[in-house]
């Protein structure tokens, strides 16, 4: 059954050094909130899975917290490059980050393959592309006829961390809109920690693709608003495109990048100082003319 | 040389947004491959249906998203699935007709990179990777490609094959469900893979483009197609629909 | 794109005899009044797909319209046999029935394979039954481990028939609740033929679990209001048990059975006749009580 | 001998619903298991979560479902998924401790036919086959199973293998996920596999039943457990809480 807690004590209680890492959302439902409480909490050692790195991991291994990223696309959506990713796999910075990557397909059948307890899944792909000396995947030739398959290895990761618009008092999870693979990775994930913008008396599921996921299949679950930014849920926020451009420069700088750091997350007690920063406009400052 | 009257993003949208027959189902990335497939959508193909790999199907979006998951996509989308839905019950499946690329490098058989420049192991550049590409140029229909064009950007041979094209080889597409890419569209022009090698071959120059300034701008020695044509120039209805979309696109966005 | 017409000209334009036909629907939504119509036009040596083939196969295997019987479980949900089923695999009446056999989840197994393009599927099942001897499965060594899995072919009829709540005029189906295979079954099959209780302005899908099959992948929707009946359409009719109850006695007899087939089916022009008797509450008046 | 108070299927009912423990996750089949673990939401176990192969997950029927689909199990489930995510995502992932089988025949293995009796190429009795048994009995944590007890359903060996206990030679269940049969609840009484050789034995006995009786109505030399027990009767708020849910079953579904 899900616990409802803070944000601190779910990081905590269920993040830890060395951990398989997946925090999911594909554009949307981002879980910025629990990456920054992640970082606060100064984990290390991390292999961190995601589809779509973006800002989110950009921060994390800007801040030495990942030992080895498993991803299929990482760039900064609509600007550009993610520059502390970049600066740890072309120059080492802060440390030397392994990577393994996927295409966006690849890492959907890995994730279904682990959310059905199977060990591999099979899928068309990779076939005649330079991944496939790069990454694990193989060749399963049909038993019903002379068709091959490409195979990818199941992802079981220890815990998935994910934001959802909702969850009622008795744990269960709701969310709508762009559900990505967030289902798939929490039924894949030994452990399922949940932010939500809102606890409810009960789940109003008010837009497309509406999604459960019983309490009983998540472990914590902590109430943080806006724990997407600048990311967004359906329903309660918007994209923060501005944001992410200026992300490009506040990362573009590895001093700048620390500071920024220091000040909106290491330094802050909570994710309220990045929100209040957010309200009152100074929260790209460092990189904001005048 | 005189201005045309439209820049040369401008006519690669609209040439782009020429290739998509009306009704047929297109597969769109973000960026200039969403601006011709919309543009296309708000002229002569009303009835076409847009896929984003976020899972939006049958989008018909106002603004143009700048992410590939904007919350306008799943607004107004017929249906809006899973991530791994869309690519096992709807690429995979073969349901998809078009698929529009980009990459930082494609070489003369269509193969496109967007992983590295450079070594894999020690890159000079390390690009965001691979996305759902791959399976697009796989399994789509065909796939239209959309890049500016430069020594750089068109080369002999790409540093990473991230998306089969024909092969680096050339030799084709077997274990292929789709036929690859059938054109690219440049800010010069449009090539084609001859029939005979796959190679791909200027078959069009944009207006006021001289084919040898292509040839110059592509990194193998580029063939002319026998019957090289001009483009057709951008209509006015087709700019100011476009320049409308970009126009509304800039104010929801905030200018950003 | 989905062409608006009669449930005569649906099963005229897409339905063929030799045909591999799925006409699915788990104990919801099954779509009767479609396999009437296949009845009526007296179609031969069809391939039956169905996990459960329920009181719509009974019917059609009694009347001949069936070579082979692809399935994974044929009773009377709640009553007890198929008596028309068990007549042809047992004594071969009216003709004999080839029949191959599945568990529910390998059926789903191969219907998902069939939407996904791939040419089989893979699960954990079958191993250790006497099923493996008498149907279609194998054994696929993971390729990255010790593991084995079963290996299921794909699933690809040449048309799925199914029942939806609603079409909108551009011919969207929608239909929510326990929506089973059909999504899969839609996905994975040459042609698409489905009947719907409402055709709407723009579709309202009021349940848990809602689902949309776009107009672009459907041929043909006849609006067939109560065309699931004695099975039901959540929020428009309620199962009709007492008709699964008194089908036990109609189906026991091989001359009653045609009586009762020739009154509300061959006989009748269309479905209106049944519904008609079902309001006049003859529909089972062969086998009631004064 | 004197009436006990309660029927034959009323003491099965009661039995099997106190093998649950609340909280668990349950797979549940129609008919007696599906009253059984109703009854046991219903008295000691409110928070069993009761899943049905037709998709629906935590459900909380009012009254008995008559089939796998009623619009009943959607109405009250805290959701609805399609057919094959409730076998891939919740059943063979491993998400049900609990399944709750019946079948036609059960072997002294616990090996359950619910195919055919007689040859499977030329059947006596054609049943109505596997449905979603054979992954249950696979994947479950453990299995109940409930079948009323003669020498026709309690046999040696099963004609055919639908679902596996510990196979026809007893060896046991490698490659299989859940750990089998735990218990098997009849009309007379309780048979437990033996921790050595897997073979059913009789544990309990219901109130007035002989043990000569259920080895009577065994298809092989039943073993008696060296514990052998009398079951405990049906108390009253058992028996109570039975009936109203059988009585409001019978009202709602009109009788049928």
């Amino acid at each position: 059954m899900a616990e409802l807690s803070t944000l601190h004590d779910a990081i905590a209680k269920h993040v830890f050094d060395g951990d398989t890492v997946a925090m999911e959302g594909f554009t949307h439902l981002i879980p910025t909130a629990a990456g920054h409480e992640v970082i606060r909490q100064g984990r290390k050692d991390l292999t961190l899975v995601r589809m779509t790195p973006d800002v989110i991991y950009d921060q994390m291994i800007g801040m030495g917290c990942a030992a080895k990223l498993v991803f299929s696309w990482g760039g900064n959506p609509g600007v550009g490059s993610l520059h502390r990713l970049r600066d740890a796999v072309e120059n080492g910075y802060p440390s030397p980050l392994e990577i393994e990557e996927h295409t966006h397909a690849g890492m959907a059948t890995r994730y279904t393959a682990g959310a059905s307890g199977l060990p591999f899944g099979i899928m068309h792909g990779y076939t005649g592309t330079d991944l496939v000396d790069h990454t694990r995947v193989a060749t399963v030739r049909s038993p019903f006829g002379e068709e091959e398959v490409t195979a990818v290895p199941a992802l079981n990761p220890d815990v998935a961390v994910i934001h959802a618009q909702q969850a009622d008092r008795q744990g269960n999870v709701g969310m709508w809109g762009i559900v990505g693979v967030q289902r798939e990775v929490a039924l894949a994930s030994k452990r399922v920690v949940v932010t939500v913008e809102e606890v409810v008396d009960e789940l109003d599921l008010r837009g497309p693709s509406p999604c459960v996921l019983p309490s009983w299949t998540v472990d914590a679950i902590a109430e943080v608003p806006r724990g997407s930014h600048p990311s967004y849920s359906m329903g309660y926020t918007v994209r923060d495109n501005n944001f992410y451009t200026k992300w490009d420069a506040i990362s573009r700088d590895r001093d700048l990048f620390h500071r920024w750091m220091e000040r909106y997350v290491t330094g802050a007690e909570d994710f309220d100082v990045y929100l209040e920063a957010l309200d009152d406009g100074t929260l790209t400052s460092l990189v904001d003319d005048g | 040389m005189a201005d045309p009257g439209y820049t040369a993003d401008e006519i690669m949208s609209i040439v782009a947004a020429r290739q998509l027959r009306d009704g047929q189902v297109c597969f769109v990335g973000i960026g200039l491959p969403s601006e011709a497939a919309n543009l296309a959508r708000l002229t002569h193909a009303p009835g076409v249906i847009l896929i984003y790999e976020s899972g939006t199907i049958g989008t018909r979006p106002v603004v143009l998203p700048l992410s590939i998951g904007d919350g306008e996509l799943a607004e107004q989308a017929d249906l809006v699935v899973s991530v791994p839905e869309i690519f096992a019950y709807w690429l995979q499946a073969g349901r998809v007709e078009v698929g529009f690329l980009s990459a930082a490098q494609i070489d003369r058989f269509g193969n496109l990179n967007s992983t590295v420049i450079g070594d894999y192991g020690t890159p000079q550049v390390r690009l965001p990777g691979a996305g759902g590409a791959p399976e697009i140029a796989s399994s789509a229909g065909e796939v239209i490609v959309m890049l500016r064009q430069s020594k750089r950007t068109f080369v002999a041979e790409v540093d990473f094959v991230t998306s089969i094209g024909f092969g680096r080889d050339g030799a084709g597409r077997e274990g292929h469900r789709g036929a690859g890419p059938t054109v690219v569209i440049t800010d010069l022009g449009v090539l084609r893979p001859s029939a005979e090698d796959h190679e791909l071959e200027l078959v069009s120059v944009h207006p006021g483009i001289e084919p040898d300034q292509v040839r110059a701008a592509t990194g193998w020695e580029l063939r002319f197609s026998e019957q090289l044509e001009t483009t057709e120039p951008p209509t006015e209805v087709e700019l100011r629909v476009l320049r409308d979309l970009k126009e509304r696109t800039a104010q929801a966005h905030g200018g950003a």
